[in-house]
């Protein structure tokens, strides 16, 4: 019920600023923009859908420093392993 | 643990539950009937196998195997409804040829012979009565197979949707009794012939609802050729299915129900194309269950897997065949997913389909 | 798919398990609830809690709006498509749920039309479409949903679309919580937040929880690393010894919402002085109808709905499954007189019903998982 | 005279132009080409035949003859879209069983397998399904055959008409290559196995529009056996058909064109029941022209119609039967009607069937 | 069945037409027209014409109502068709009469709902059971089906029901038979008079014909024999040098005709001062409309039909047909370009239609029909 | 189209005295009887109907008078055949 996908703008429609095409993994459609701020979306950028409308848009800083984070772990993680590997062979 | 075991027992009261021949409950016929799913074979058990039942209906292959004289004969039927009747890639007309020619193929027969059943309804424009039989005949010719005899049925307007076709094929048995569901066992590999659920989406979106713009066409094809080619390279092929209605999560449930094996998936080995994932994705529906009309499903002895796997992409419509799973002999009648995320769920039968009316 | 793919990464998933599995005090129990049932879809639907160990146990939340709808309003909704002239709209979800007498697909073979749409807005395409016809959307949802049924009233009412209305079933997550948070049979340690409701309502309705409560609670976004992200911080916070409110999904929600959606949904709806939830009964001020300028699109009003309240089957148990108190499988008649094909109880109906979920993708045993890897 | 030899060169003429291959005139489909009568043949001829001509279709018998293997098989197919559902005598069940049984057995085949494919309305009642089922075995028990193959489709409320059923049929062909209304020769007797007109008349008042009442019931019945009696004491037996859509004109003429001969027939031998005659006046209609889905029609070497009478008439099925005409060489391709009155006429195609949907 | 079969007697068939040759004077040719197309019907049905001499010519008279319909009328049949709500009911003889843009099975294949009635009192039937749809009746035919259509109306205005109305196309048998009497281009010796016609305005209004144009009338019912012993008791007429009007189908037709019937009538329907005959031209004072009285149940002052006059196709020559100047073989697209699949002229369409009747039926010439006998 | 078919009445319905049941050859049917006089028709009469109306009382003298005519001559020209076969063998 609360599915949101994450699709990225590719046009503001001229004759209806507030809907928007967006790009879903290669699927196009034409969404409503109308819950956000006027002139925050523009094409690039990416925005979370629900149910016709874009609910957000993504902040791709926020993206960044999260997954900077969720890879340090794992490389961390993957190291410590990759260690305790060898340290087994040996 | 004391919980673990609890659950284990609810569990195993479950399956005892699920393998009770079924009922239908419903007074009325849902489009869920119609699905591929759970509702559907409920129906066809609990209705027309309690009926008709018989050796070769029993087996609920694709097509039946029956003998006259001393021949081994293939015989299959499907009614197509699909809507819109015509589709980026295909129409209502190849999917039916296309659609009992693959029956008969992977029933490991050779099609030969097909019937076409009209219903059409009044007011259908003879254009496009024109346009669908040009490409039945079409799809017949590059199946190798006659459309040898036919009716037409034509009702008032609002008692059909423009066109119902029904094929029926009738093709001879290569490898007489070798085949089935049945015959599939642990150790076994999975193969699929290529991306899935290209067509189910395709006429999803062609129906113009939902204004989703996708470059998709149907995958419809014939896959006579292709399973002559597999089938020549692989002695140890056991059973193959055309994921149509339900798609391959459908497929996968109806062989291990039948085989009393496990079938597990990996998921990140399923191809799907990058245009069906995202339609997939806003629509909240799995590719899993989408219909394709060209693509197979193969189960094969695992030390074959990779023979198979060669002759599949050897075949202009093979290119894209992926090893997708393993047959294991527990836990019984379940299909298990192990997630591209690491973990492992179940795939069950869907109860209805997410996209009515695609074939 | 950017922003999706990243966050099924099984090798930072095993990272994160580990770092988890390192937090755990030995001999101690810990039950974190997901308010959310696209979290409880996700969990069940990627197998994640493969990942967790044993001591920690995941608790499905009333965050399933298709869920906590009761009998009565299906029963209402089937009233309404019943009158001559009306066209249902409805999302798939609630198309399976059972009312006291069937349906919605059974009400269709029956002689209604209740069509499927994605987007409430098909609902007024649909309107221009059948002038003749009345089209009534059946609204439910929480406060992701709500603005979007906002929108769609107000555009109807721009374009002066008279046939047009909606029943609304908008409900608010918050009052939900503290019944959970109020009920005693139960024991929670922290909450993962609902991440698409937190884009509406931003993170400050969820302060009184870690306030009040003593609570963690994480708002979560909806990939499994996500999930697993946010446990991850819920167990920081109790080694911590902290309750506070975070935010794991801040690439998508803003601490403070979405007041644009806030104002559409302030501007047409209102809160009911109280709405049933199935299986948790009446709960105050936890529900939205239409306000009464915009009578003209409210179908409670249009259509003289019976409103009976409908007693919930005696065999469900979905009120406990709802409050975390029992598991789905605890639970008497799942999996064999409650199944998706012949569901009793709304969690299994929805995909994200606790129940549904558990069937569908989670239905055997973690240490049968084990043995079911392929070569 | 000068008049008598204009007028037979306008018929000349018009006999010229009636045998060039017909086109469709129409835009749209009407219920016209549903109705077994001219404008289907044009739209058999000139879309389908045009289409997937090969020469087991092109024969237009009642079943299409083919070789697998060694052996000869028959193939049929025929839809059903009868309204009512259940009507007197029988259902919609039955008759796609009996139906296709028949197309079979008037072929010179031992019916052996069918399929069975289901378009379901959303909201049909299931009992009415589960009936309609034990219909079809009953009548398939009774046929000696198996339905070993089915498909099921539900399409949305308004999409069709509750239930339409195909069957389709393989049987072993008994004598091949010898029957078929190509063989058809002046001189040879012309047979019906009993009263005509009985179903079509019979769900036409099962309508319950008309306000008629009426003591029918449908003759719906299996002739297989009928056909093998008459086979074994009549090896001069040259074609047969079922007197379905069209009734017996219908097929008259059809065997008139493929043999190019007249078929001559008396009015006042041809069976016909009273109420049919009763109805049949009311209504306007002739009842040659309406179906019957159990009595055949059988073309015989002149000097062996005594004995297939007999034959037919030992039968349960065949006690009426009647020898109702004679095929002579000229006029080809029409059929004659020597009037009870005394008088001679034409009996043409019709060009729509005046009752829709009785089969 | 009784009051059919006796006169389908070829014995007696036989006697009659012996008696008639005796009467044939040699080398004079006969002609008497049947003025009703159920006559025609039954001539070619039957093969009468295989008992009479060559001498004797059967002519074939405008008196198949569904033939002299205009086109124009047709379209706005169709016209009132294709109004929403609306639903048309009409014989099952109109459904293939061509107008300019295709008939009623064509139009039906468009989208309208034209369906096939038994008696125009089914279609009250249907007006009460589709209360939401306006069921118009298309009327055809002679004083013979008026009756019917007038106590329709009759029963609808006592009845009260609102949602019907019919679409008045009535014509009159006697103005028809006037203008064929006054065409140069004709000699008839004799009239076989419309028997079922007759049943409602009774022999007296053919005395006209005796008395001023000096020709013989015999009134004849509809069975093959009915046929031939009208043509006997017309060459007695004529052997013995009377010209009356008589009467050989006294069992059914009384001399009066039915009062009760010309009543219900004169009630609902009044002449109109002119109406278009197809090939015939307008023929003032031919046809019926519905009484202002009975406004309501006027189709015609409903809907505004279009009332465009359409000329027949070229290559028709239906009006010499109508008026016996042609023989139907003799158009020069008989059976090729006109035949009852494709008709370009009415009188292909109807079973009682001269074109119709002959192609169906007496397509084949007699030399060939005395060689065709079964043995 | 002004087919007319002759029926006999079974019964006069008694709840509407306009209709009665007719059979046509062992079919039965309600036809509306308003057009003829009231009490002309009765069970065991014969009429003819058109379109769901009998338009007239069959006249059964008249029928028996004219039938007595055709087979009058019918007879007596089977006799002359006769005769004449005769007369020819001789
Ligand atoms: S199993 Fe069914 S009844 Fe029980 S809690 Fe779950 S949904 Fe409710
Ligand atoms: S053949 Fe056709 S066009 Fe010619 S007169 Fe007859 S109906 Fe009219
Ligand atoms: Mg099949
Ligand atoms: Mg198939
Ligand atoms: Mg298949
Ligand atoms: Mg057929
Ligand atoms: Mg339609
Ligand atoms: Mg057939
Ligand atoms: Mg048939
Ligand atoms: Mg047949
Ligand atoms: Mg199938
Ligand atoms: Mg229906």
């Amino acid at each position: 019920m609360c599915l949101g996908i994450p699709g990225e703008v590719i046009e503001i429609l001229s004759d209806r600023p507030d809907l928007a095409r967006v790009d879903v993994s290669g699927v196009k459609r034409a969404i409503n923009i109308g819950l956000l701020d006027e002139g925050e979306v523009k094409p690039g950028d990416w925005v979370l859908i629900h149910v016709g409308f874009a609910l957000s848009k993504i902040d791709e800083d926020e993206a960044r420093a999260a997954m900077e984070f969720l890879e340090g772990i794992g490389k961390a993680y993957e190291d410590e392993i990759a260690a305790l590997r060898e340290s087994q062979i040996l | 643990m004391t919980m673990s075991t609890r659950e284990q027992e609810v569990l195993d009261r479950i399956e005892r539950v699920r393998k009770r021949r079924p009922k239908v409950k419903e007074e009325r016929i849902t489009l869920a009937h119609g699905s591929g799913g759970k509702a559907t074979q409920t129906l066809i058990e609990a209705v027309f196998l309690d009926a008709f039942s018989n050796p070769m209906l029993d087996r609920l292959e694709d097509a039946a195997e029956l003998s006259v004289n001393e021949t081994r004969l293939a015989l299959t039927t499907d009614s197509f409804v699909v809507s819109p009747l015509f589709f980026p890639g295909g129409n209502i007309g190849d999917l039916a040829v296309n659609g009992t020619v693959n029956d008969l193929a992977v029933s490991g027969a050779k099609p030969l012979y097909l019937t076409a059943g009209f219903i059409l309804e009044e007011g259908f424009p003879v254009a496009d009565l024109i346009r669908i039989v040009a490409s039945m005949k079409a799809a017949a010719d590059a199946a190798g197979v006659s459309i040898v005899t036919g009716d037409t049925k034509v009702v008032q307007r609002g008692k059909a949707d423009g066109c119902y076709i029904n094929t029926a094929g009738v093709g001879v048995v290569r490898c007489p009794g070798r085949l089935g569901a049945a015959t599939v066992q642990p150790g076994d590999a999975v193969l699929v012939s290529g991306s899935i659920g290209d067509h189910g989406v395709t006429v999803m979106l062609a129906r113009g609802e939902l204004d989703i713009e996708a470059d998709l066409v149907s995958d419809t094809a014939p896959v006579h050729d292709l399973v002559a080619t597999l089938l020549a390279a692989t002695p140890g092929v056991r059973a193959m299915r055309d994921a149509t209605r339900g798609g391959v999560a459908t497929i996968l449930n109806e062989v291990a129900k039948a085989a009393d094996v496990a079938v597990v998936v990996d998921e990140d080995k399923v191809p799907v194309g990058t245009e069906v994932r995202g339609a997939s994705e806003l629509l909240g529906i799995d590719p899993l269950y989408v219909a394709c009309e060209g693509r197979i499903v193969v189960f094969v002895a695992g030390a074959e897997a990779e023979t198979a796997l060669d002759a599949l992409r050897s075949h202009p419509l093979g290119r894209e065949a992926a090893l997708i799973g393993r047959v294991k002999a527990d836990p019984p009648g379940l299909v298990l997913l192990n997630t591209t995320f690491g973990g492992t769920r179940i795939c069950d039968l869907l109860v209805g389909d997410p996209l009515p009316r695609i074939c | 798919m950017r922003f999706v793919d990243e966050y099924r990464d099984a090798s930072q998933a095993r990272a994160l398990a580990a770092k988890i599995a390192g937090l755990c005090e030995p001999g101690r129990e810990y039950k974190f609830m997901e308010v959310c049932g696209g979290h409880t879809h996700t969990i069940y639907k990627h197998g994640l809690e493969d990942y967790l160990p044993e001591s920690i146990t995941l608790v499905h939340g009333p965050g399933c709006p298709v869920c906590v709808i009761p009998m009565g309003r299906i029963d209402d909704a089937i009233h309404i498509a019943r009158q001559p002239g009306v066209l249902m709209t409805s999302f798939g979800d609630m198309m399976r749920v059972p009312g006291s007498d069937g349906n919605f697909f059974d009400s269709n073979a029956e002689g209604t039309n209740i069509r499927m749409v994605y987007s409430p807005l098909d609902s007024l395409k649909i309107a221009r479409q059948n002038p003749d016809q009345q089209v009534v959307f059946m609204a439910i949802g929480f406060e992701t949903t709500a603005p979007s049924t906002a929108m769609t009233v107000l555009r109807a009412a721009k374009e002066g679309i008279e046939n047009f209305s909606v029943f609304c079933n908008h409900i608010t997550i918050i009052p939900a919580i503290k019944a959970i948070l109020d009920s005693p049979d139960l024991r929670l340690d922290g909450f993962i937040g609902p991440g698409h409701v937190s884009t509406v309502i931003g993170c400050r309705p969820y302060e009184f929880i870690a306030r009040d409560y003593g609570k963690p609670i994480v708002v979560a976004g909806f990939e499994p690393l996500d999930i697993l992200q946010s446990i991850y911080m819920l167990m920081v916070q109790l080694h911590d010894g902290r309750s506070e409110v975070e935010n794991q999904y801040s690439r998508v929600v803003p601490w403070e919402g979405n007041l644009t959606a806030l104002r559409a949904i302030a501007e047409t709806m209102e809160l009911r002085p109280y709405f049933e939830w199935r299986g948790l009964g009446f709960i105050s001020h936890s529900a939205l109808q239409v306000r009464s300028k915009y009578a003209r699109f409210d179908a409670e009003l249009q259509y003289n709905v019976p409103g009976v309240r409908v007693a919930d089957p005696k065999a469900c148990q979905c009120g406990e499954v709802l409050k975390g108190v029992l598991k789905p499988w605890e639970c008497k008649v799942f999996g064999t007189a409650c199944t998706p094909e012949t569901p009793i109880g709304t969690c299994m109906v929805s995909p994200e019903g606790a129940c549904a979920a558990y069937y569908n993708f989670g239905r055997f045993t973690r240490t049968r998982v084990r043995e079911a890897s392929i070569s």
